[in-house]
């Protein structure tokens, strides 16, 4: 069930990407349902639930009070009685007021009950900065779920991913946190990159989770990201290419993580560089150098590169965002560095 | 009114899961010795027993059938039980069989049964908001079903039941809440905790109708779920339900209890299996020789669970690697 | 009786506070052309202005002393403002610089004074306990002082509203609770959040007195807060206010507000300022000349700090790194 | 302000050594106060205030509600005010309900507020497992802390620096996260390892938060741990004395993480073993791994080893949770493993 993309293809954005899908599987199943806050007439804060109030009205298209937990859970007692609850947690930035929910149960209910109940439910929510809304409103955090053991954890880059993911993650018989970085959405509104608008068949189809991607071919250096900062490294590697041969590695899923595809590029290139958004202690890019480390230490020609958010919280002023912020000029000087 | 064999099947019930938690007490301890250890043993880990609370599980239980869905807290046998989950199957999970409920994987604060809509969990109050979820497929499933959460009087101060309350009420849904009131969060009594007498006054903050039940009585539990049951099915939505119940034993098993000082001899005396037995009697539904019938059976159903328990084997060790996705 | 001085003093309070926000609105759209973008111009980010819910503000603070806490929500600064918190470098943080309050790190959501106890936070309702906190830490140094949190009628369904009421009840401290009920969480209307009308009813759940103030009426607002006020400071405990007032703009900037419909209309009508005003000049207490005063006043102290936050220097990059610990 | 230790000091229990370090405290700053669930009378569920409420009363020894975002909120605003909170969440598995106060606040206000506010305050909880108290009781969530910027993390593997690590704690300005495992405190109640009872001397010191210890010195591979597994580490570098060299780091903090720490015992030995009862993937593993990958993946002689919690939740029976947690023979094997 995959689609073919062609010059005819139209270009839509990561949001469209993501209603489309969420709609297209509300036709084929009563089951599913869409919950969270100002996702009804709204359409959600960021977009993901664009048009389907008005397809599906107001008995699957549910606007909650401010109650995470109480919806959260509700979503998870749905699913248990066999619905396919898509929720919005509108930022990622609030799963502190919900946590519980999220990983003592929607995590953990199937191993608790040796397999006997499933939780099919996607939790979908908005992350990432780059717009100043400073400490409380800008963070990534995938690795605060993909730490936490019994849900698959999908970080979209571009449209085409989005609406594969989310037909995948709404199919699959686990919770899955779908997590859309607000700058991959192509919103109107917010400062994009042009990779936020691409071709997305009309069609369902599908994107398996826990694939890696390989988003450019190259030689000299392998570069690990997922979600928004893999447009970044795409510029990059465009950029130099002809210069240094950059492989960029897109991850699209923190759990299921696909340490093959990280081997195999690691084993190709021995250097490599890791670009993440999220902190970066105790995070995506230990886990991912740990990937070559537990397998042989010695593919690594020269020390690892990390791009990644320090161990700072978000400060507001663009100036104070963008010195820790992975950008573009960061990605070139860590290649250059690894390159030697 | 209710039938007296009606009653007599609350006596017979309420009997079954004392004598349950009274086998279970006696084997959780039996092999911790010589020196007390929480982990050993053939029941290891934490241990919540239901006994004084019997009347809340089966008065609410009576109106349940079996797609009613109950979540239960982290004391949840005397619910399972008048819930329909089946003894054996809920045992072997308690010592950690294979042929348990969760083949072992869950233990006595995790038992799923989906066949009965019997869950529970160890976190104080997140199974409300589970319950209301559950509330809500029924709804849109268009079947007549309940959802019921249950929670402790220490659970009804943690956020959680407020967003509970709330979305249910709004959304009109078919849940029962029960606060088991059994005066203790472990050693912080209910009247330290809140400064409201009647808990049921909460209900007011989302409309929802309430009621306080005092006096552990089953009848009067039946009787107030029963309202509560009817106005859910019948399409009224929620109702809270706080239900004034005793805490015989500990909080868990090993606790010593100090803190309670005379109230634990208070709290004895209102043991509420005595004086249903005393009324039946009274009425003639008891003598001596049903109530040794009854409690022979009891044990004798107990006994053999247990046994099974004890016979089933062990989970393979890689065992533990399965299960994490579906 | 609330003395003419005072009468005028509340209409200035509310006329600076509206003058700020209407700058800060002009600016903050002013260089984000051509393509609309949030991340762009002097002040990027979300932007959650306050117009319409002024008296409370103003009502609220005329009670409080320096040494009062209030925590404010997302929505904080006609808060912040009538609280005492000086409007040059709070305008200065609203613009990133480094002679921000927070040096630019914290924004308009975060807000950190505390010469004048005044903070607030982005997460709804949770700045709700932590007023709970100033408060017990203002009862154990055995000062009078008070702590106020103000959270939105949306966020009264957050469960840190029922945590943070509850043990500000069981401890008696001097809190007051004060809900602006604004009608609207983002597109969510009250009545589709909740489903009941009066909001302070909720205040039984805990014992705590309460009263719903309606009219958006500054007097009143003030009256019903320093019940508050003063019985918290003579020890006698919590108190929870819910506040009708209206918001008269978008949720945050750029909000087209489609799903207000004719309610919007019907809010611009209950601006509370013109309503105000017109009640001081029937009082003999305004006239044209003194408003156009009043309202010059105000646009100077604003065009002021907005030409100080605009003059100041950013903050270096590097400090970035700094602060993270003490 | 060290101690010394000799013959004569008094042999405790880490429980006792963590009260004492608080009444010690106590009895100097009328601002330090502790707040929970059964801290009173009861002494904490797992001793961790002990006797406490008999010399301090219920005005400083403080009994909450379960209403752990209240109670943690209102610590943060007592902190705020200038007191010094010691507040208590009985189990860190429940940081689910109440991550936000202790992410969003606790952790970030001095932040965001560009260094003006201080929030002095120790959060203190309980982790591990090894008794059958299954998935949502057992969890030690480490990594899940020291992922987010802004609090230090504590977790002690003895007496002797439970004690000190706490003075330090409360006396730091700036929000501490201490985690006690249960099988380290020494409870009557619980089998434990025999170094959870050791010298502690009366007097009051501190031991520094930030800094290794070399618990065990050895030049053939380097053994990194924290809290509870410590124990075991040291237990097995004992029995192979002789055999292998095993250096064993306790890293007695996650933040700071004493990096140099970290790379002076690799730099020796080469070769590098972690064992870490917290789930293993976006972890502590990955970070101490990628400590050396950003420094010299060279200076790996073979692959790493990791002993961690595998990616699943904690399961009920003796025999599953078992064949998932770190024991000594798991170290063992890791260790011959390494050693080739
Ligand atoms: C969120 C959370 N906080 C604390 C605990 C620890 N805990 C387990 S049971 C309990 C007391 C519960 O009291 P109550 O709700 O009255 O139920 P009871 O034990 O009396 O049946 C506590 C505090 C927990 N499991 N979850
Ligand atoms: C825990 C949490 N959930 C959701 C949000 C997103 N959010 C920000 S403001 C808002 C609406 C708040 O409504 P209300 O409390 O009534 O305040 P108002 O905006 O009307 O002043 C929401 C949902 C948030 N900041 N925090
Ligand atoms: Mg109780
Ligand atoms: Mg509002």
């Amino acid at each position: 069930m995959t689609a073919t993309i062609d010059a005819s293809t139209r270009r839509v954005t990561t949001a469209k990407a993501i209603s489309e899908a969420i709609a297209q599987e509300m036709r084929t199943d009563p089951n599913v349902f869409v919950m969270g806050e100002d996702v009804g007439p709204y359409g959600g804060i960021f977009g993901s639930t664009g048009g389907l109030f008005d397809e599906f009205g107001a008995t699957r298209i549910i606007d909650t009070p401010i109650s995470e937990t109480g919806f959260i859970g509700a979503g998870i007692g749905a699913a248990v009685e066999g619905m396919r609850p898509v929720v919005e947690l509108m930022f990622v930035d609030f799963f502190g007021v919900c946590f519980d929910q999220i990983y003592n149960h929607m995590a953990k209910i199937h191993y608790e009950s040796g397999g006997n109940v499933k939780v099919p439910m996607v939790l979908m929510m908005a992350v990432g900065g780059g717009y100043s809304d400073a400490a409380q409103h800008s963070q990534c955090l995938w690795a605060s779920f993909a730490h936490m053991p019994g849900m698959k954890v999908v970080a979209p880059s571009n449209p085409y991913d989005a609406k594969g993911l989310m037909i995948s993650a709404i199919r699959d018989d686990n919770p899955v946190i779908f997590m859309f970085h607000k700058g991959v959405m192509g919103l109107p509104w917010m400062a994009k990159n042009p990779r936020s608008i691409g071709p997305v068949p009309e069609e369902e189809y599908t994107v398996p989770i826990g694939k890696a991607a390989v988003a450019h071919e190259g030689s000299d250096v392998t570069v690990v990201s997922i979600s928004m900062s893999v447009q970044h490294c795409l510029d990059v590697a465009e950029e130099l290419e002809g210069d240094v041969s950059v492989e960029v590695l897109d991850l699209r899923s923190l759990v299921p993580l696909d340490r093959e595809a990280i081997l195999a590029s690691v084993a190709k290139t021995g250097r490599l560089v890791i670009v993440d958004e999220d902190y970066k202690s105790f995070g995506m890019s230990g886990e991912v150098i740990a990937t070559i480390a537990d397998h042989d230490p010695s593919m690594l020609k020269a020390p690892v590169q990390r791009v990644c958010y320090p161990d700072v919280p978000v400060p507001y002023a663009r100036v104070l965002e963008y010195e820790v912020l992975p950008t573009r000029d960061k990605i070139k000087a860590a290649i250059a560095k690894v390159m030697g | 009114m209710i039938s007296d064999d009606t009653r007599v099947q609350f006596y017979k019930d309420m009997v079954r899961i004392r004598t349950y938690e009274a086998a279970l007490q006696r084997d959780y301890h039996a092999d911790k010795t010589p020196q007390w250890d929480i982990g050993a043993g053939l029941i290891p880990g934490e241990m919540h027993l239901a006994a004084g609370q019997e009347p809340v599980a089966v008065g609410l239980c009576a109106n349940l059938e079996q797609d009613d869905a109950i979540t239960g807290p982290h004391r949840p046998h005397h619910l399972a039980l008048a819930k329909g989950v089946d003894m054996k199957a809920m045992t072997a999970e308690i010592f950690g069989r294979v042929t348990g409920l969760c083949h072992g994987k869950g233990g006595h604060m995790h038992l799923f049964d989906p066949a009965n809509h019997f869950s529970c969990s160890g976190i104080i109050a997140q199974g409300m908001p589970v319950a209301v979820g559950q509330a809500f497929a029924f709804n849109r499933k268009g079947t007549d079903n309940v959802a019921v959460a249950v929670a402790g009087e220490g659970a009804a101060n943690q956020g959680a039941f407020h967003e509970a309350l709330n979305l249910a009420a709004m959304w009109k849904l078919p849940v029962i809440f029960i606060i088991e009131d059994n005066d203790w969060a472990i050693s912080v009594a209910r009247d330290t905790a809140t400064p409201i007498k009647d808990g049921s006054l909460r209900a007011a903050a989302y409309g929802m109708p309430s009621a306080r039940i005092e006096g552990n009585d089953v009848e009067a539990i039946y009787e107030a779920c029963k309202i509560a049951v009817d106005r859910a099915r019948a399409g009224g939505g929620p109702t809270m339900l706080e239900i004034h119940t005793v805490r015989l034993w500990g909080h868990f098993e090993g606790d010593a209890q100090a803190y309670r000082g005379d109230e634990l001899q208070e709290a004895t005396e209102r043991d509420p299996i005595p004086a249903y037995e005393k009324r039946l009697r009274a009425a003639g539904l008891l003598d001596d020789e049903a109530v040794a019938a009854i409690q022979a059976e009891a044990q004798a159903e107990v006994e053999a669970a247990i046994a099974f328990a004890k016979e089933s084997p062990e989970p393979k060790p890689s065992d533990a690697y399965l299960h994490v996705f579906a």
